[in-house]
Protein backbone atom coordinates (compact mmCIF):
# COMPACT_ATOMS: atom_id res chain seq x y z
CA UNK A 1 0.00 0.00 0.00
CA UNK A 2 1.14 3.45 -0.84
CA UNK A 3 0.99 6.47 1.59
CA UNK A 4 -0.63 9.18 1.76
CA UNK A 5 2.64 11.57 1.12
CA UNK A 6 2.59 10.70 -2.58
CA UNK A 7 1.65 14.10 -4.49
CA UNK A 8 -0.09 12.58 -7.08
CA UNK A 9 -2.99 10.52 -5.83
CA UNK A 10 -5.87 8.58 -6.42
CA UNK A 11 -8.52 8.38 -3.32
CA UNK A 12 -10.37 4.63 -3.44
CA UNK A 13 -13.76 3.78 -1.69
CA UNK A 14 -15.07 0.34 -0.78
CA UNK A 15 -19.19 -0.45 -0.21
CA UNK A 16 -21.09 -2.46 1.66
CA UNK A 17 -20.03 -6.37 0.94
CA UNK A 18 -16.90 -5.07 -0.85
CA UNK A 19 -16.19 -3.34 1.54
CA UNK A 20 -16.19 -5.78 4.00
CA UNK A 21 -14.16 -8.28 1.70
CA UNK A 22 -11.46 -6.29 1.26
CA UNK A 23 -11.09 -5.44 4.84
CA UNK A 24 -10.93 -1.71 4.16
CA UNK A 25 -13.11 1.03 3.68
CA UNK A 26 -10.79 3.18 1.86
CA UNK A 27 -7.11 3.59 0.27
CA UNK A 28 -4.90 5.54 -1.46
CA UNK A 29 -2.91 5.11 -4.45
CA UNK A 30 -0.09 6.71 -6.28
CA UNK A 31 -1.31 7.86 -9.80
CA UNK A 32 0.51 6.71 -12.37
CA UNK A 33 -0.61 8.66 -15.97
CA UNK A 34 -2.67 5.30 -17.96
CA UNK A 35 -4.06 4.10 -14.93
CA UNK A 36 -7.74 2.21 -15.31
CA UNK A 37 -10.04 1.78 -12.91
CA UNK A 38 -9.61 -1.82 -13.27
CA UNK A 39 -5.82 -1.45 -13.08
CA UNK A 40 -6.19 0.55 -9.46
CA UNK A 41 -8.73 -2.25 -7.95
CA UNK A 42 -5.61 -4.78 -8.52
CA UNK A 43 -3.04 -2.31 -7.32
CA UNK A 44 -4.78 -2.39 -4.06
CA UNK A 45 -6.17 -6.39 -4.24
CA UNK A 46 -2.82 -7.54 -6.02
CA UNK A 47 -4.31 -11.14 -7.61
CA UNK A 48 -7.92 -11.16 -6.02
CA UNK A 49 -10.67 -10.59 -8.78
CA UNK A 50 -12.93 -7.48 -8.53
CA UNK A 51 -16.62 -9.67 -7.78
CA UNK A 52 -18.66 -10.18 -10.69
CA UNK A 53 -21.80 -7.35 -10.70
CA UNK A 54 -19.79 -4.76 -9.36
CA UNK A 55 -20.09 -1.23 -9.71
CA UNK A 56 -17.83 1.13 -10.26
CA UNK A 57 -17.73 5.08 -9.84
CA UNK A 58 -15.52 7.76 -10.47
CA UNK A 59 -16.02 11.21 -8.69
CA UNK A 60 -19.57 9.45 -7.92
CA UNK A 61 -20.81 8.62 -11.76
CA UNK A 62 -20.72 5.63 -12.60
CA UNK A 63 -17.78 4.45 -15.49
CA UNK A 64 -17.03 0.85 -16.70
CA UNK A 65 -13.79 -0.87 -15.92
CA UNK A 66 -11.71 0.35 -18.83
CA UNK A 67 -12.22 4.12 -17.88
CA UNK A 68 -8.71 5.81 -17.16
CA UNK A 69 -8.31 8.37 -14.20
CA UNK A 70 -6.61 11.55 -13.45
CA UNK A 71 -4.80 12.80 -10.53
CA UNK A 72 -6.73 13.16 -7.21
CA UNK A 73 -9.76 11.14 -8.70
CA UNK A 74 -12.11 9.02 -6.22
CA UNK A 75 -12.79 5.95 -7.40
CA UNK A 76 -15.24 3.64 -5.85
CA UNK A 77 -16.30 -0.51 -6.25
CA UNK A 78 -19.48 -1.50 -4.80
CA UNK A 79 -21.73 -4.54 -5.06
CA UNK A 80 -25.57 -4.40 -7.30
CA UNK A 81 -27.46 -1.99 -5.39
CA UNK A 82 -30.44 -2.78 -3.10
CA UNK A 83 -32.15 0.74 -2.10
CA UNK A 84 -35.23 1.43 -2.24
CA UNK B 1 -37.61 19.38 -7.12
CA UNK B 2 -36.66 18.31 -3.36
CA UNK B 3 -34.62 15.68 -2.72
CA UNK B 4 -33.39 14.23 1.02
CA UNK B 5 -31.08 11.77 2.55
CA UNK B 6 -32.67 10.77 5.80
CA UNK B 7 -30.83 9.63 9.28
CA UNK B 8 -33.64 9.65 11.22
CA UNK B 9 -37.07 8.11 10.39
CA UNK B 10 -39.09 10.16 8.54
CA UNK B 11 -43.11 10.16 8.26
CA UNK B 12 -44.06 10.19 4.83
CA UNK B 13 -47.28 11.45 5.39
CA UNK B 14 -46.15 14.54 6.98
CA UNK B 15 -43.38 14.95 4.14
CA UNK B 16 -45.95 15.17 1.58
CA UNK B 17 -48.09 17.64 3.79
CA UNK B 18 -44.94 20.05 4.46
CA UNK B 19 -44.82 20.21 -0.04
CA UNK B 20 -48.26 20.57 -0.39
CA UNK B 21 -48.28 23.58 1.80
CA UNK B 22 -45.31 24.70 0.13
CA UNK B 23 -47.30 24.72 -2.84
CA UNK B 24 -49.48 27.49 -2.07
CA UNK B 25 -51.47 28.74 -4.68
CA UNK B 26 -49.53 26.44 -7.13
CA UNK B 27 -51.88 23.48 -6.23
CA UNK B 28 -54.67 24.82 -7.70
CA UNK B 29 -53.07 24.16 -11.03
CA UNK B 30 -51.82 20.72 -10.43
CA UNK B 31 -54.16 18.22 -10.74
CA UNK B 32 -52.59 14.67 -10.20
CA UNK B 33 -50.47 13.81 -7.27
CA UNK B 34 -48.84 9.97 -7.56
CA UNK B 35 -46.87 8.78 -4.57
CA UNK B 36 -44.74 5.74 -3.67
CA UNK B 37 -43.82 4.46 0.00
CA UNK B 38 -41.38 1.86 0.39
CA UNK B 39 -41.48 0.16 3.66
CA UNK B 40 -39.36 -1.70 5.65
CA UNK B 41 -40.78 -5.38 6.32
CA UNK B 42 -40.38 -7.73 9.10
CA UNK B 43 -39.70 -10.55 7.10
CA UNK B 44 -37.18 -11.35 3.96
CA UNK B 45 -36.14 -14.53 1.87
CA UNK B 46 -37.19 -16.97 4.34
CA UNK B 47 -36.22 -15.33 7.54
CA UNK B 48 -37.72 -12.69 10.01
CA UNK B 49 -36.07 -9.48 10.16
CA UNK B 50 -35.27 -7.76 13.38
CA UNK B 51 -33.76 -4.65 12.35
CA UNK B 52 -31.45 -3.42 8.43
CA UNK B 53 -28.84 -0.83 8.32
CA UNK B 54 -28.68 0.89 5.34
CA UNK B 55 -25.69 2.02 4.12
CA UNK B 56 -25.06 4.71 1.32
CA UNK B 57 -22.19 6.67 -0.53
CA UNK B 58 -22.04 10.10 0.86
CA UNK B 59 -21.91 12.47 -2.17
CA UNK B 60 -22.23 9.99 -4.54
CA UNK B 61 -26.02 8.65 -3.55
CA UNK B 62 -27.57 12.53 -3.65
CA UNK B 63 -26.25 13.55 -6.54
CA UNK B 64 -27.39 10.45 -8.30
CA UNK B 65 -30.90 10.93 -7.05
CA UNK B 66 -31.04 14.88 -8.07
CA UNK B 67 -29.81 13.61 -11.11
CA UNK B 68 -33.17 11.05 -11.28
CA UNK B 69 -35.18 14.00 -10.39
CA UNK B 70 -34.27 16.25 -12.79
CA UNK B 71 -34.62 14.01 -15.70
CA UNK B 72 -38.15 12.76 -14.54
CA UNK B 73 -38.60 16.54 -14.71
CA UNK B 74 -37.38 16.39 -18.21
CA UNK B 75 -38.97 13.94 -19.48
CA UNK B 76 -42.79 14.26 -18.05
CA UNK B 77 -44.56 17.56 -17.51
CA UNK B 78 -44.13 17.49 -13.83
CA UNK B 79 -45.17 20.61 -11.83
CA UNK B 80 -43.20 18.69 -8.93
CA UNK B 81 -40.99 15.82 -8.06
CA UNK B 82 -40.12 15.10 -3.89
CA UNK B 83 -37.90 12.03 -3.35
CA UNK B 84 -36.68 11.09 0.61
CA UNK B 85 -35.18 8.29 1.33
CA UNK B 86 -33.60 6.84 4.66
CA UNK B 87 -29.96 5.64 5.68
CA UNK B 88 -28.80 4.38 8.80
CA UNK B 89 -30.34 2.08 11.37
CA UNK B 90 -34.01 1.11 10.50
CA UNK B 91 -36.76 -1.08 12.09
CA UNK B 92 -39.84 -3.16 10.78
CA UNK B 93 -42.84 -0.70 9.55
CA UNK B 94 -40.16 2.56 9.23
CA UNK B 95 -40.62 4.61 5.73
CA UNK B 96 -37.72 3.44 3.45
CA UNK B 97 -38.27 5.74 0.11
CA UNK B 98 -40.91 7.87 -0.66
CA UNK B 99 -41.27 9.38 -4.28
CA UNK B 100 -44.15 11.81 -5.24
CA UNK B 101 -44.89 13.07 -8.53
CA UNK B 102 -46.89 16.30 -8.88
CA UNK B 103 -48.52 16.74 -12.26
CA UNK B 104 -51.35 18.52 -14.61
CA UNK B 105 -51.93 15.29 -15.66
CA UNK B 106 -52.26 11.76 -14.72
CA UNK B 107 -50.89 9.86 -16.91
CA UNK B 108 -47.36 11.87 -16.04
CA UNK B 109 -48.10 11.73 -12.59
CA UNK B 110 -48.27 7.99 -12.53
CA UNK B 111 -45.35 7.23 -15.39
CA UNK B 112 -42.78 9.60 -13.57
CA UNK B 113 -43.59 8.04 -10.18
CA UNK B 114 -42.95 4.27 -11.10
CA UNK B 115 -40.25 5.42 -13.60
CA UNK B 116 -38.08 7.09 -10.58
CA UNK B 117 -38.51 4.14 -8.10
CA UNK B 118 -37.71 1.75 -10.88
CA UNK B 119 -34.44 3.47 -11.45
CA UNK B 120 -33.80 4.30 -8.08
CA UNK B 121 -33.97 0.47 -7.03
CA UNK B 122 -31.62 -0.67 -9.87
CA UNK B 123 -29.49 2.39 -9.93
CA UNK B 124 -28.78 4.77 -6.84
CA UNK B 125 -26.14 3.57 -4.25
CA UNK B 126 -27.87 2.29 -1.49
CA UNK B 127 -26.96 -1.26 0.02
CA UNK B 128 -29.04 -3.29 2.61
CA UNK B 129 -27.94 -5.39 5.20
CA UNK B 130 -30.11 -7.13 7.52
CA UNK B 131 -30.19 -8.35 10.83
CA UNK B 132 -31.73 -11.88 11.50
CA UNK B 133 -31.68 -14.10 14.35
CA UNK B 134 -28.66 -15.96 12.74
CA UNK B 135 -26.91 -12.60 12.12
CA UNK B 136 -26.09 -10.26 9.73
CA UNK B 137 -26.55 -10.90 5.83
CA UNK B 138 -26.03 -8.49 3.57
CA UNK B 139 -29.04 -8.39 0.62
CA UNK B 140 -27.58 -9.43 -2.75
CA UNK B 141 -29.90 -8.03 -5.52
CA UNK B 142 -33.47 -6.06 -5.62
CA UNK B 143 -36.41 -7.03 -7.59
CA UNK B 144 -35.85 -5.84 -11.40
CA UNK B 145 -38.14 -3.70 -12.66
CA UNK B 146 -41.23 -6.38 -12.71
CA UNK B 147 -44.65 -6.47 -13.64
CA UNK B 148 -47.44 -7.85 -11.55
CA UNK B 149 -47.62 -10.29 -14.82
CA UNK B 150 -45.25 -12.11 -13.72
CA UNK B 151 -46.41 -13.56 -10.04
CA UNK B 152 -43.41 -12.49 -7.56
CA UNK B 153 -42.70 -14.62 -5.54
CA UNK B 154 -43.30 -14.24 -1.36
CA UNK B 155 -40.04 -13.33 -0.68
CA UNK B 156 -39.82 -10.41 -3.32
CA UNK C 1 -61.03 -2.23 1.95
CA UNK C 2 -63.06 0.99 2.21
CA UNK C 3 -64.95 2.74 -0.15
CA UNK C 4 -66.17 6.54 0.61
CA UNK C 5 -68.11 8.68 -1.27
CA UNK C 6 -67.94 12.57 0.42
CA UNK C 7 -70.13 15.08 0.15
CA UNK C 8 -67.81 17.59 2.05
CA UNK C 9 -64.43 18.13 1.42
CA UNK C 10 -61.84 15.72 2.32
CA UNK C 11 -57.86 15.82 3.28
CA UNK C 12 -56.48 13.00 1.28
CA UNK C 13 -53.14 12.93 3.99
CA UNK C 14 -55.68 12.39 6.67
CA UNK C 15 -57.46 9.61 4.98
CA UNK C 16 -54.52 7.93 4.69
CA UNK C 17 -53.03 8.97 8.16
CA UNK C 18 -56.52 6.94 9.70
CA UNK C 19 -56.23 4.21 7.55
CA UNK C 20 -52.51 3.52 8.35
CA UNK C 21 -53.33 3.97 11.85
CA UNK C 22 -55.90 1.28 11.44
CA UNK C 23 -53.12 -1.06 9.95
CA UNK C 24 -51.57 -1.44 13.18
CA UNK C 25 -48.98 -4.14 13.34
CA UNK C 26 -50.21 -5.55 9.68
CA UNK C 27 -47.78 -2.46 8.29
CA UNK C 28 -44.60 -4.30 9.21
CA UNK C 29 -45.72 -6.57 6.33
CA UNK C 30 -46.86 -4.51 3.95
CA UNK C 31 -43.88 -2.89 2.07
CA UNK C 32 -45.68 -1.05 -0.61
CA UNK C 33 -48.16 1.67 -0.67
CA UNK C 34 -48.83 3.82 -4.04
CA UNK C 35 -51.70 6.48 -3.93
CA UNK C 36 -53.18 8.53 -6.46
CA UNK C 37 -55.10 11.74 -5.46
CA UNK C 38 -56.78 13.52 -8.31
CA UNK C 39 -58.15 17.58 -7.36
CA UNK C 40 -60.06 20.10 -8.80
CA UNK C 41 -57.82 22.59 -11.37
CA UNK C 42 -59.09 25.88 -11.53
CA UNK C 43 -58.45 25.95 -15.28
CA UNK C 44 -60.10 23.47 -18.11
CA UNK C 45 -60.74 23.44 -21.80
CA UNK C 46 -59.63 27.23 -21.99
CA UNK C 47 -61.56 29.15 -19.25
CA UNK C 48 -60.91 29.44 -15.81
CA UNK C 49 -63.29 27.73 -13.97
CA UNK C 50 -65.02 28.72 -10.80
CA UNK C 51 -66.37 26.17 -8.93
CA UNK C 52 -67.98 22.74 -10.35
CA UNK C 53 -70.90 20.29 -9.36
CA UNK C 54 -70.24 16.64 -9.09
CA UNK C 55 -73.04 14.66 -9.26
CA UNK C 56 -73.45 10.98 -8.88
CA UNK C 57 -76.15 8.17 -8.66
CA UNK C 58 -76.57 7.03 -5.08
CA UNK C 59 -76.65 3.47 -4.64
CA UNK C 60 -74.79 2.78 -8.33
CA UNK C 61 -71.68 4.61 -7.71
CA UNK C 62 -71.21 3.39 -4.50
CA UNK C 63 -72.05 0.07 -5.29
CA UNK C 64 -69.74 0.17 -8.52
CA UNK C 65 -67.10 1.47 -6.79
CA UNK C 66 -67.22 -1.60 -4.29
CA UNK C 67 -67.15 -3.76 -7.15
CA UNK C 68 -63.70 -1.67 -8.59
CA UNK C 69 -62.08 -2.31 -5.01
CA UNK C 70 -63.03 -6.03 -4.53
CA UNK C 71 -62.21 -6.75 -8.63
CA UNK C 72 -58.34 -5.33 -7.56
CA UNK C 73 -58.26 -7.39 -4.60
CA UNK C 74 -58.96 -10.20 -6.76
CA UNK C 75 -56.36 -9.35 -9.81
CA UNK C 76 -53.31 -8.47 -7.50
CA UNK C 77 -52.14 -9.19 -4.02
CA UNK C 78 -53.27 -6.51 -2.11
CA UNK C 79 -53.41 -6.29 1.50
CA UNK C 80 -55.58 -3.73 1.68
CA UNK C 81 -57.45 -0.36 -1.16
CA UNK C 82 -59.23 2.62 -0.30
CA UNK C 83 -61.01 4.53 -2.30
CA UNK C 84 -62.69 8.07 -1.73
CA UNK C 85 -64.68 10.31 -4.39
CA UNK C 86 -66.24 13.58 -3.33
CA UNK C 87 -69.61 14.49 -4.71
CA UNK C 88 -71.32 18.33 -4.79
CA UNK C 89 -70.00 21.68 -4.67
CA UNK C 90 -66.07 21.69 -5.11
CA UNK C 91 -63.72 24.30 -5.43
CA UNK C 92 -60.60 24.59 -7.57
CA UNK C 93 -57.41 23.12 -5.29
CA UNK C 94 -59.90 20.62 -3.49
CA UNK C 95 -59.68 16.81 -3.70
CA UNK C 96 -62.04 14.98 -6.29
CA UNK C 97 -60.47 11.68 -5.82
CA UNK C 98 -58.19 9.45 -3.61
CA UNK C 99 -56.89 5.90 -4.63
CA UNK C 100 -54.36 4.15 -2.04
CA UNK C 101 -52.87 0.05 -2.89
CA UNK C 102 -51.10 -1.44 0.16
CA UNK C 103 -49.27 -4.33 -1.22
CA UNK C 104 -45.89 -6.53 -0.50
CA UNK C 105 -44.98 -5.76 -4.00
CA UNK C 106 -44.26 -2.53 -5.55
CA UNK C 107 -45.36 -3.96 -9.04
CA UNK C 108 -48.75 -4.78 -7.73
CA UNK C 109 -49.08 -2.18 -5.59
CA UNK C 110 -48.49 0.31 -8.28
CA UNK C 111 -50.22 -1.54 -11.35
CA UNK C 112 -54.04 -1.87 -9.23
CA UNK C 113 -53.77 2.03 -7.88
CA UNK C 114 -53.13 2.94 -11.72
CA UNK C 115 -55.73 0.67 -13.25
CA UNK C 116 -58.30 1.68 -10.29
CA UNK C 117 -58.25 4.87 -11.36
CA UNK C 118 -58.53 4.23 -14.63
CA UNK C 119 -61.24 1.87 -14.81
CA UNK C 120 -62.90 4.65 -12.30
CA UNK C 121 -62.85 7.53 -14.78
CA UNK C 122 -64.02 5.62 -17.37
CA UNK C 123 -66.67 3.73 -15.50
CA UNK C 124 -68.04 4.74 -12.14
CA UNK C 125 -71.42 7.47 -12.62
CA UNK C 126 -70.06 11.01 -11.39
CA UNK C 127 -70.85 13.94 -13.61
CA UNK C 128 -69.30 17.24 -13.34
CA UNK C 129 -70.71 20.50 -14.08
CA UNK C 130 -68.37 23.36 -14.09
CA UNK C 131 -68.90 26.77 -13.46
CA UNK C 132 -67.02 29.06 -15.44
CA UNK C 133 -67.80 33.22 -15.80
CA UNK C 134 -69.62 32.35 -19.19
CA UNK C 135 -72.05 29.98 -17.11
CA UNK C 136 -72.50 26.38 -16.33
CA UNK C 137 -71.55 23.66 -18.43
CA UNK C 138 -71.39 20.11 -18.21
CA UNK C 139 -67.77 18.17 -18.43
CA UNK C 140 -68.70 16.13 -21.51
CA UNK C 141 -66.26 13.31 -21.31
CA UNK C 142 -63.21 12.17 -19.37
CA UNK C 143 -59.86 11.87 -21.28
CA UNK C 144 -59.27 8.23 -22.27
CA UNK C 145 -56.75 5.88 -19.99
CA UNK C 146 -53.69 7.64 -21.77
CA UNK C 147 -49.99 7.29 -21.54
CA UNK C 148 -47.95 9.95 -21.27
CA UNK C 149 -46.26 8.76 -24.60
CA UNK C 150 -49.23 10.43 -26.24
CA UNK C 151 -48.49 14.60 -25.31
CA UNK C 152 -51.76 15.33 -23.46
CA UNK C 153 -53.24 18.53 -24.69
CA UNK C 154 -53.19 21.35 -21.97
CA UNK C 155 -57.05 20.86 -21.61
CA UNK C 156 -56.78 17.49 -20.46
CA UNK D 1 -97.14 9.69 -18.91
CA UNK D 2 -98.30 6.69 -16.39
CA UNK D 3 -99.35 7.70 -12.93
CA UNK D 4 -97.55 5.82 -10.33
CA UNK D 5 -100.55 4.43 -9.37
CA UNK D 6 -100.58 0.87 -12.08
CA UNK D 7 -99.43 -1.61 -10.03
CA UNK D 8 -96.72 -2.84 -12.34
CA UNK D 9 -94.41 -0.23 -13.45
CA UNK D 10 -90.82 0.74 -13.77
CA UNK D 11 -88.85 3.21 -12.04
CA UNK D 12 -87.08 5.52 -14.14
CA UNK D 13 -83.92 8.22 -13.49
CA UNK D 14 -82.21 10.74 -15.85
CA UNK D 15 -78.69 11.94 -14.77
CA UNK D 16 -76.53 15.16 -15.40
CA UNK D 17 -77.01 16.68 -19.06
CA UNK D 18 -79.32 14.14 -19.78
CA UNK D 19 -81.47 14.99 -16.93
CA UNK D 20 -81.56 18.13 -18.37
CA UNK D 21 -82.31 17.59 -21.71
CA UNK D 22 -85.58 15.54 -21.07
CA UNK D 23 -86.23 18.26 -18.48
CA UNK D 24 -86.46 16.15 -15.52
CA UNK D 25 -84.86 13.29 -13.37
CA UNK D 26 -87.56 10.47 -12.61
CA UNK D 27 -90.66 9.00 -14.04
CA UNK D 28 -92.42 6.06 -13.45
CA UNK D 29 -93.98 4.02 -16.16
CA UNK D 30 -96.50 1.43 -16.60
CA UNK D 31 -94.54 -2.23 -17.04
CA UNK D 32 -95.59 -3.93 -19.76
CA UNK D 33 -94.01 -7.55 -20.24
CA UNK D 34 -91.60 -7.68 -22.87
CA UNK D 35 -90.49 -3.96 -22.52
CA UNK D 36 -87.05 -2.80 -23.25
CA UNK D 37 -84.69 -0.07 -21.96
CA UNK D 38 -85.14 1.27 -25.13
CA UNK D 39 -88.62 1.16 -25.58
CA UNK D 40 -88.73 2.75 -22.27
CA UNK D 41 -86.96 5.41 -23.02
CA UNK D 42 -89.78 6.02 -26.03
CA UNK D 43 -92.37 5.06 -24.10
CA UNK D 44 -91.06 8.74 -21.94
CA UNK D 45 -89.87 10.71 -24.21
CA UNK D 46 -91.55 10.15 -27.55
CA UNK D 47 -89.66 10.17 -31.11
CA UNK D 48 -86.80 12.20 -29.06
CA UNK D 49 -83.41 9.76 -29.60
CA UNK D 50 -81.42 8.59 -27.11
CA UNK D 51 -78.72 11.12 -27.63
CA UNK D 52 -75.22 9.01 -29.02
CA UNK D 53 -72.72 7.70 -26.38
CA UNK D 54 -75.56 7.51 -23.30
CA UNK D 55 -75.18 4.97 -20.90
CA UNK D 56 -78.06 2.52 -19.60
CA UNK D 57 -78.17 0.98 -16.13
CA UNK D 58 -80.91 -1.69 -14.74
CA UNK D 59 -80.88 -2.08 -11.25
CA UNK D 60 -77.74 0.05 -10.62
CA UNK D 61 -75.82 -2.40 -12.88
CA UNK D 62 -74.92 -1.21 -16.88
CA UNK D 63 -76.72 -3.46 -19.40
CA UNK D 64 -77.27 -2.78 -22.91
CA UNK D 65 -79.88 -1.15 -24.72
CA UNK D 66 -82.09 -4.23 -26.11
CA UNK D 67 -82.13 -5.89 -22.07
CA UNK D 68 -85.48 -7.04 -20.71
CA UNK D 69 -86.91 -5.28 -18.00
CA UNK D 70 -88.90 -7.06 -15.20
CA UNK D 71 -91.73 -4.98 -13.20
CA UNK D 72 -90.09 -2.87 -10.00
CA UNK D 73 -86.68 -2.41 -11.56
CA UNK D 74 -84.97 1.24 -12.04
CA UNK D 75 -83.70 2.01 -15.38
CA UNK D 76 -81.14 4.80 -15.73
CA UNK D 77 -80.42 7.00 -18.66
CA UNK D 78 -77.01 8.67 -18.35
CA UNK D 79 -74.76 10.90 -20.55
CA UNK D 80 -70.58 9.29 -20.34
CA UNK D 81 -69.11 9.55 -17.07
CA UNK D 82 -66.50 12.28 -15.62
CA UNK D 83 -65.66 11.84 -12.33
CA UNK D 84 -62.23 11.25 -10.62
Amino acid sequence: MFSASFKMSIKVRFFASLADSVGRREAECAFVPGMTVESVWHEINGDAPLPGGALVAINHDYCTLDQALNDKDEVAYFPPVTGG
Amino acid sequence: MSVRICAEAFDPLLELRAFQDDLGERARSIGALATFTGSMRDFNDGAPVESMWLEHYPGMTDAHLERLAADAQRKWQLDDILIVHRVGEVRPGDAIVLVATWSAHRAHAFESCRAVMEELKSSAPFWKKEQTAQGARWVEKNTPRDSADFKPSPAE
